[in-house]
């Protein structure tokens, strides 16, 4: 393998043929297309009792697209394991991938249609009202808003669109706002020239320093880049590559950072500047324009990150260092000046290159050349507000996006819904939307669907994932697809004609089929039938080798335009729970059990201030506050956090739900709510371009965390605990 | 020896590199779903009662602005002197010879929680209550694991079912197991493949090559608990 | 026998000595069966009144609470992750320290023949029998699942399944058990000639009963010697016995990987820390018995609350050597966990209670049981015996919760707070002990008559120059 | 060895009772020189008198025996359990041996010493003969109120003469007595 080859090609190869690849070969059960509930005395041949049988499919609990086997015993999803082959995430999963399957029996899914105020009709009527809504309506007064899985979802509403002639839909969700896709493809089309999403392969860079990216929690791909950073650790014998993170607030990714340089907000640009500036300096070569133009001494002043660990930075960049990689992601895009930030540090990565540092840049390939439907960005949110707040939006079709809940109320979509006659939901659960809505038409849940996904980052190949039922529906819950193929040929006329499938299954059977003749697969099949089988059978269809290649950069031009905040005395940081995302699973026990990785707490939301800060404001762990910002208030529970700017607060989104479940709702606070809804150069939601005021309730609410708080605050800080890690570098162990 | 007759008695051997080890948590959750643990709540658990088998240990170190974060995960070691078993008096957790892992009887539990006392790693949970999985949520209980009821101790298992049925499997095919066949929950969860899990007596197996690190170090091996754990000690570099 | 031949001038040191020593102070025999049996039969309103109470508060605080308990799981308990132990096991410990009451009293002072033991043998061996009674069922109430205590049991089974003997808790399990047997034994074999008493003294039921009772006993010579055979077997025996259970108990502790609880001078510790508390309470029981019941203040005088007060002065001092040797040692051996543990103790969350037990068990006796005259005043030993209770609880509360509280992973401390239930339940032992002791102390007699003649037949005031002096024979 | 006797020769059984010790040790001279064998009188008392101050002849109790036996039972049973029980099903735990020395002497002392206890207090039921399962023993209840009461058996012919020696002594009364001594 060459020097230049990615990494994933190894990590393949430790992988090999473990037990449960052999275990996704027997799961070639469901050939037929739709998956029947068998009574016990008739199971299908390959449901023996007592015999577990493995079904390949994929996640959707975010739209990075890992492969998963999920294990089913007699007819009931058992387990959720990382599907070993899928060029993803090879065999891993998060907890979020994990808990999925609580989603799937959660007793709080809506368990059937209904209409407005909770009356359940039939599926016929339900088809009836949805081919009534896009007859009866003027195209140009549809629209649809999905989310950003599945993409079979989102190409065959485009074909309905199009063939309608309604615009073609938004593509959002709150995960979608915090990742700022936007700005980071319109970055990487001016310095990588692709206008896609870049993927940073840390696995082998020596140094990676991230700006912001929070990428082994929610950002993108995490679990590809949680695999890629175990790789980059301790996967190359002799070389452990080095982590820097450059952002506000200590997150999880940059807990594990061998330096963090909590850089003053809006400053993270120049910080990257003023890298590139000591880098070329240390090499001796002159450095480009936008870097030139800034004073590391300036800069590390108004960052307030010492300049001596700048340098030190630098210097391990050159000198140590074969390649470098600079990722740009999280909160540092969400700043108004964050477009140029992140073209501040992508072109670091353009630098490297001139340094003739290698780069550890590619971009995923399309699957079969199709990039999917692009995520809209926030202004495109923005303006669908606009157009309903007008009343131009007579039907309002949503799936897989809970905007009322994800987006800021500053935003106003839920005052605006209300100006649309027509609004049907496509939602398994009876989120905070469902309420507003005229018909609420369930789909499966994702382990009980039909579909693909086009994987658009962290894969070195083109990644079709597929997703099959692993069970059969367990409420009487129906495809989205099938609803709207089963009203678009209600319809009939042009528009079957148009989008002329039967049913979601022959819809995505068309689409897979161009791949059937590419022979870079990793199998091949004789006819349609068993390239199905192949491709169900194997979790999707991905070429043999990566084809990945890392691109060279060009230094471009930069913005510094300082950036703006809104009134208050603490930058907020609202970020992604790194357990429930963005919300949606809020409603899975186990997620809610399981403890944020950075403060162990479970089941609430937290405000994570400095010690010092808190101190200042007679804050104690556990007291509850009220945070205003000018958008808006919640109520939080203190904790102190080491790891944090003294001038910034940081609360986690995910909580706050007042609808979707028994678990998720009346806890904890949406600080969603505190946003506001201005966007950066690139159109994307600056979200932490607000400051708050934080004040004392005079109320306590324990937190409840797996940490005991005297021994990691307290006393215990005087036990040295990781003294047994001393111990080890100078004294085996022997066995 | 691998290849061997196949009588060679296997021992079981986690590894956890510390310095893969990112903290993420999917380890936890994994545990959980794979081992029907329950959940409690949010009282409960403020109250310390989670039922947890497996926890990443996260220590603050340093003050503002070098703060530095460390992560540990930690399970139930399956010690071979494991200070938990000669002290229940039903012989409820004991040494099983054939896995040579430290075993928890569920029925012969009688919740005298002195093995959770003497464990030097809090590795152990107690059922306080009878815990519920609302239906449907129970259809996704694993059948190869008990649901436990309320009064007694459970632990990490090294996931013992997935142990049996990789023997298993690998007997009636009349072949060794195979390295990396057999893995525990949080191991093929783990995103980084910072968790490890083979076979002590495979000289050739990964865990045993990993081992061989200077970094390897047992956690509180200077009590004599003889883990079946072995962490790799995470590394920094000091800008 | 009394004194005889003395001459008039010394008239008055003899009534002061009478007046002050009940061996020197005889009746006959016919009346001081007829004063126990009326303070057995005394069975008033006042005393009906309270025993209802008791018997109520038994039934709801502790069955009550404990049915509660065992129908939700011990999550009603305060305990919680890693303190697994809490007041179930403090109380525990408590009952078997008061257990060692009525074996010290009655054994080792009868293996030394001292005297003034001999009117409330029964009643501090009614402590121990009690004590145990209550100690007992926390081992079962604190189980996860008591339904399934006899699994503790080595009974023969179709799979040949055995306790493990490896177990301190087995080991508690028989120590317990031999203790209980033991002393129960121990208190009925001197009680015999005495239920013989009460059979021929009464009518009814207590008639039937007494007669069943006391099996036949005559006095004869026979009888006589095999009972005193018996008793001086059990006295001897039972001393080892009453070592090995405490020791055993604080071993429970002293032999798991627990810091804090991993050391070498807990079994002597926890004796005399048993021995303390147990001593004291036979002084409160004492100051119960001789103000509630009838006739007694003839036969518990302000001598036996004297020599009480020497012991526990002795036994207070001996537990504070004890404790200043745990102390100190863990201490200076400078353990980071334990230095932890020993900071919680002094001055973190557990140091009120820590202080308590310092203040109870140490200052107040040492300040109070040096003057011969507080000794003397039976509400102050009664006061006394309170208050050196409250600092043994204290002990115990500490060494089990407190320890469980800090471990070797700061990650992972704890805190505990006992819960309603738990409170509700230790109460109730209390409830259930003082409900038994009334019970009995108006089924049986509690003065043992025959020993208190045999004292009566041994004492003998004789002149010596120019005094009188107190002449012992020896009868046993 | 009255058994070839008839009528006024049958033995017939009296008490004579003293409420002090001088008294009574008087009486049962008069009894002996009277020809009455130590065997043919029984004292009951309310608080035990050693046979050296009353002069009856002494007899080591056979108790210790039965604690001696009860203890070596016991030590029996605890070495099956401790050694025997774990072999039944060996179940090994925390890397200790099987069957180990140190806990070994716990669990045997305790078992040890309640076998002994146990048995002594068996003991003296089993010696005295108590309960009384058959037939009426002599008793007096006075003796609960200290008094001390001696039982004898003389031949019929001679009762009169022992009574009339008797009464000299002090006793507060002699009158018959019904049932076996035992």
């Amino acid at each position: 393998m060459t020097r230049e080859g990615l990494t994933r090609r190894d990590v393949l190869k430790l992988a090999g043929v473990g037990g449960v690849a052999a275990a996704v070969l027997s799961g070639c059960g469901p050939l037929a297309k739709h998956v029947r509930r068998h009574p016990y005395h008739d199971m299908p041949e390959y449901a023996l009792p007592g015999k577990s049988v493995y079904f390949a499919t994929t996640c959707r609990e975010c739209p990075a697209g890992c492969g998963l086997v999920v294990r089913t015993v007699e007819g009931r999803a058992i387990k959720i394991e990382g599907n070993p082959n899928h060029p993803v995430n090879r065999g891993a999963t998060c907890a979020r991938g994990q808990a999925a399957l609580e989603g799937l029996y959660n007793p709080d899914r809506t368990r059937g249609p209904k209409q407005r105020g909770g009356r359940e009709i039939s599926w016929d009527q339900a088809v009836d009202a949805v081919a009534a809504a896009l007859q009866e309506t003027p195209p140009e007064g549809i629209a649809f808003l999905l989310g950003l899985a599945p993409d079979h979802l989102a190409e065959l509403v485009y074909e309905i669109t199009q063939a309608l002639g309604a615009p073609p839909p938004l593509r959002f969700g709150g995960l979608a706002m915090m990742e700022a896709r936007e700005t980071l493809t319109q970055a990487a089309e001016a310095v990588f020239g692709q206008k896609a999403l870049p993927t940073f392969d840390i696995a082998r860079a020596d140094l990676v320093i991230s700006f912001g990216a929070n990428f082994m929690e929610t950002w993108l791909s995490p679990v590809a880049y949680a695999k890629a950073y175990g790789a980059m650790r301790q996967g190359h014998p002799g070389r452990r590559g080095v982590l820097v993170q450059v952002e506000p607030r200590m997150s999880m990714t940059a807990s594990n950072a061998d330096l963090w340089l909590p850089a003053k907000p809006g400053t993270e640009g120049l910080v990257a500047l003023a890298l590139g500036r000591l880098m070329a300096e240390v090499a001796g070569v002159e450095a480009p324009a936008p870097f030139a133009d800034v004073d590391p001494a300036q800069v590390a002043e108004q960052a307030e990150v010492p300049l001596a660990k700048l340098e030190k930075v630098a210097r391990y960049a050159v000198e140590k260092s074969e390649s470098v990689v600079a990722i740009p992601g999280g909160v540092v895009l969400g700043y108004d000046n964050g477009a140029d930030i992140a073209r501040a540090v992508l072109a670091l990565n353009a630098l490297m290159g001139d340094l003739g540092k290698a780069s550890r840049v590619f971009f995923t390939p399309p699957a079969g050349g199709q990039a999917p439907l692009p995520p809209a960005s926030f202004q495109d949110v923005r303006s669908l507000v606009d157009r309903m707040k007008a009343g131009k939006v007579q039907v309002l079709f949503i799936h897989g996006v809970n905007p009322v809940y994800e987006l800021p109320e500053a935003l106003g979509f839920a005052d605006a819904l209300l100006k649309v006659p027509l609004v049907i939901s496509f939602s398994s659960f009876d989120d905070e939307t469902a309420r507003y809505v005229t018909y609420h038409l369930p789909d499966h849940t994702f382990l009980e669907s039909w579909g693909y996904q086009r994987v658009q980052v962290g894969a070195d190949r083109e990644v079709l994932s597929a997703f099959q039922p692993v069970v059969v529906p367990v409420f009487d819950t129906r495809a989205t697809a099938d609803v709207l193929l089963a009203a678009v040929q209600k319809v009939g006329g042009a528009l079957a004609e148009a989008v002329p499938y039967k049913n979601e299954v022959e819809f995505i059977q068309k689409k897979v089929a161009d791949f059937r003749g590419r022979n870079d697969g990793i199998y091949q099949a004789s006819n349609p039938k068993l390239f199905w089988a192949f491709f169900l059978q194997h979790g999707g269809w991905w070429t043999k080798e990566a084809t990945a290649e890392p691109v060279q950069g060009k230094v471009v031009k930069v913005g510094t335009d300082k950036a703006r905040f809104s009134q208050g005395d603490l930058h907020l940081v609202v970020y992604p729970h790194p357990l429930l995302g963005d919300g949606s699973q809020a409603n899975y026990p186990w997620l809610q059990e399981t403890p944020d990785p950075m403060t162990t707490v479970m089941w609430n939301t937290w405000v994570e201030i400095n010690p010092m800060t808190a101190a200042k404001l007679g804050l104690e762990n556990d007291d509850v506050v009220r945070i205003v910002s000018p958008y808006g208030a919640i109520e939080a529970v203190v904790y102190l956090y080491p790891g944090i700017r003294p001038d910034t607060i940081a609360v986690p989104m995910g909580q706050g739900h007042t609808a979707l479940g028994r678990w998720a709702k009346d806890r904890g606070a949406n600080p969603v709510a505190l946003l506001g809804a201005g966007t950066n150069a690139a159109g994307d939601a600056a979200f932490a371009g607000v400051r708050v005021r934080v004040y004392k309730t005079g109320r306590r609410h324990q937190l409840a965390r797996k940490e005991n708080v005297v021994g990691v605050y307290g006393d215990g800080r005087r036990i040295p605990v990781t003294k047994h890690e001393a111990e080890a570098a100078t004294s085996k162990h022997q066995e | 020896m691998a290849g061997g007759n196949g009588h060679e008695h296997t021992k079981w051997v986690m590894v956890i590199d510390l310095d893969k080890c990112n903290g993420c948590n999917a380890c936890v959750t994994a545990c959980a779903m794979e081992n029907n643990v329950a959940f409690t709540g949010e009282e409960e658990n403020a109250y310390g009662r989670g039922m947890h088998w497996l926890r990443v240990i996260r220590y603050w170190e340093g003050e503002w602005p070098n703060v530095r974060v460390r992560y540990m995960p930690m399970m139930c070691q399956q010690c071979s002197n494991a200070p938990c078993e000669p002290v229940c008096p039903v012989f409820a957790t004991l040494h099983s010879e054939a896995e040579e892992l430290n075993i928890q009887v569920y029925n012969r539990c009688i919740g005298t929680r002195y093995c959770a006392n003497n464990c030097p790693y809090i590795a152990r949970t107690f059922n306080w209550f009878d815990y519920e999985w609302p239906e449907p949520l129970n259809f996704h209980l694993n059948p190869d694991v008990t649901v436990r009821r309320r009064g007694i101790m459970e632990k990490c298992t090294f996931c013992i079912q997935r142990i049996n049925q990789g023997e298993e499997q690998a007997a009636a095919e009349g072949r060794e197991v195979r390295d990396g066949e057999i893995q525990p929950a949080c191991a093929q969860a783990c995103p980084t493949e910072a968790i490890v899990f083979g076979n002590w007596q495979d000289p050739n197996s990964k865990v045993r090559q990993l081992a061989q690190s200077q970094r390897g170090f047992k956690y509180l091996h200077e009590l004599g608990t003889e883990p079946k754990v072995i962490y790799l000690a995470s590394e920094k570099h000091d800008f | 026998m009394h004194a005889t031949n003395l001459p008039a001038e010394l008239h008055e040191q003899v009534e002061k000595l009478r007046k002050e020593h009940l061996l020197l102070d005889p009746r006959p025999r016919e009346e001081m069966n007829r004063m126990v049996l009326e303070a057995m039969e005394d069975v008033n309103r006042e005393y009906f009144i309270v025993m209802v109470l008791l018997g109520l508060v038994t039934l709801v605080a502790l069955f009550g609470a404990w049915g509660y308990a065992m129908y939700k799981g011990l999550g009603v308990a305060g305990i919680r992750r890693p303190i697994y132990w809490g007041l179930f096991i403090v109380s525990f410990v408590f009952w078997i320290g008061i257990s060692h009451a009525g074996t010290f009293v009655s054994a080792i002072l009868r293996v030394f023949k001292a005297e003034f033991r001999r009117p409330f043998t029964r009643a501090a061996e009614l402590m121990t029998t009690f004590g145990l009674a209550g100690a007992g069922l926390f081992p079962l109430i604190h189980l996860g699942r008591t339904w399934r205590f006899y699994w503790m049991v080595p009974y023969p089974n179709q799979r040949w399944l055995w306790p493990n003997f490896h177990s301190p808790l087995v080991w508690d399990f028989l120590a317990i058990n031999t203790y209980l047997l033991g002393s129960t034994m121990y208190l009925f074999l001197p009680l015999i000639p005495d239920l013989a008493m009460a059979r021929d003294k009464s009518t009814g039921w207590r008639k039937i009963l007494y007669t069943i009772l006391s099996l036949g006993w005559r006095g004869t010579e026979e009888e006589w010697r095999h009972l005193q055979k018996a008793i001086q077997i059990f006295a001897w025996a039972i001393i080892p016995v009453m070592f090995s259970v405490h020791t055993i108990v604080s071993w429970d502790f002293a032999v798991a990987m627990k810091l804090g609880w991993h050391s070498t001078i807990f079994g002597p510790y926890f004796v005399i820390g048993a021995l303390l508390s147990g001593i004291s309470a036979v002084g409160f029981i004492l100051y119960m018995i001789r103000v509630s019941m009838k006739n007694m203040r003839y036969f518990i005088r302000a001598e036996h609350f004297d020599a009480l007060g020497k012991l526990l002065l002795i036994i207070s001092m001996s537990w504070a050597y004890f404790f200043f040797n745990e102390f100190i040692l863990e201490w200076y051996g400078g353990e980071h966990t334990v230095k932890e543990i020993l900071r919680l103790y002094t001055q973190g969350a557990v140091a009120p209670v820590w202080w308590t037990m310092v203040v109870c068990n140490i200052v107040v006796p040492w300040a109070v049981l040096w003057n011969k005259n507080w000794r003397r005043k039976p509400w102050v030993m009664a006061l006394m015996g309170v208050i050196v209770n409250i600092g043994m609880f204290a002990e115990r509360y500490v060494i089990v919760t407190g320890a469980l509280s800090r471990n070797r992973i700061p990650f992972d401390w704890g805190w505990y707070e006992p819960s309603l239930v738990e409170i509700s339940i230790a109460v109730g032992t209390f409830a259930l002990f003082f409900f038994l002791y009334g019970l009995a102390s108006r089924l049986i007699p509690l003065i043992p008559v025959w020993e208190v003649e045999e004292g009566h037949h041994a004492h003998e005031l004789k002149r010596m120059g120019k005094g009188v002096v107190v002449s012992v024979a020896e009868l046993e | 060895m009255y058994g070839g006797y008839q009528g006024r020769y049958e033995p017939k059984t009296f008490v004579a009772l003293y409420d002090d010790l001088d008294p009574a040790t008087q009486a049962l001279d008069v009894l002996r020189e009277m020809g009455i064998e130590d065997r043919f009188i029984q004292v009951q008392s309310g608080v035990p008198w050693r046979p050296d101050l009353l002069g009856r002849p002494a007899r080591p109790s056979a108790v210790s025996k039965y604690a001696l036996i009860g203890a070596f039972l016991g030590f029996l049973s605890a070495i099956a359990l401790y050694y025997g029980t774990p072999l039944l099903y060996p179940l090994y735990v925390g890397g200790q041996p099987l069957l180990s020395v140190p806990p070994g002497f716990i669990v045997i002392f305790e078992l040890t010493m309640l076998g002994m206890l146990i048995a002594s207090f068996l003991g003296v039921f089993f010696e005295s003969l108590l309960p009384p399962v058959v037939g009426k023993r002599v008793y007096h209840p006075e003796v609960s109120d200290g008094a001390i009461a001696i039982f004898f058996q003389v031949p019929g012919h001679l009762a009169e003469r022992v009574k009339q020696a008797l009464s000299q002594t002090g006793a507060i009364e002699i009158e018959p007595a019904e049932g076996t001594f035992l």
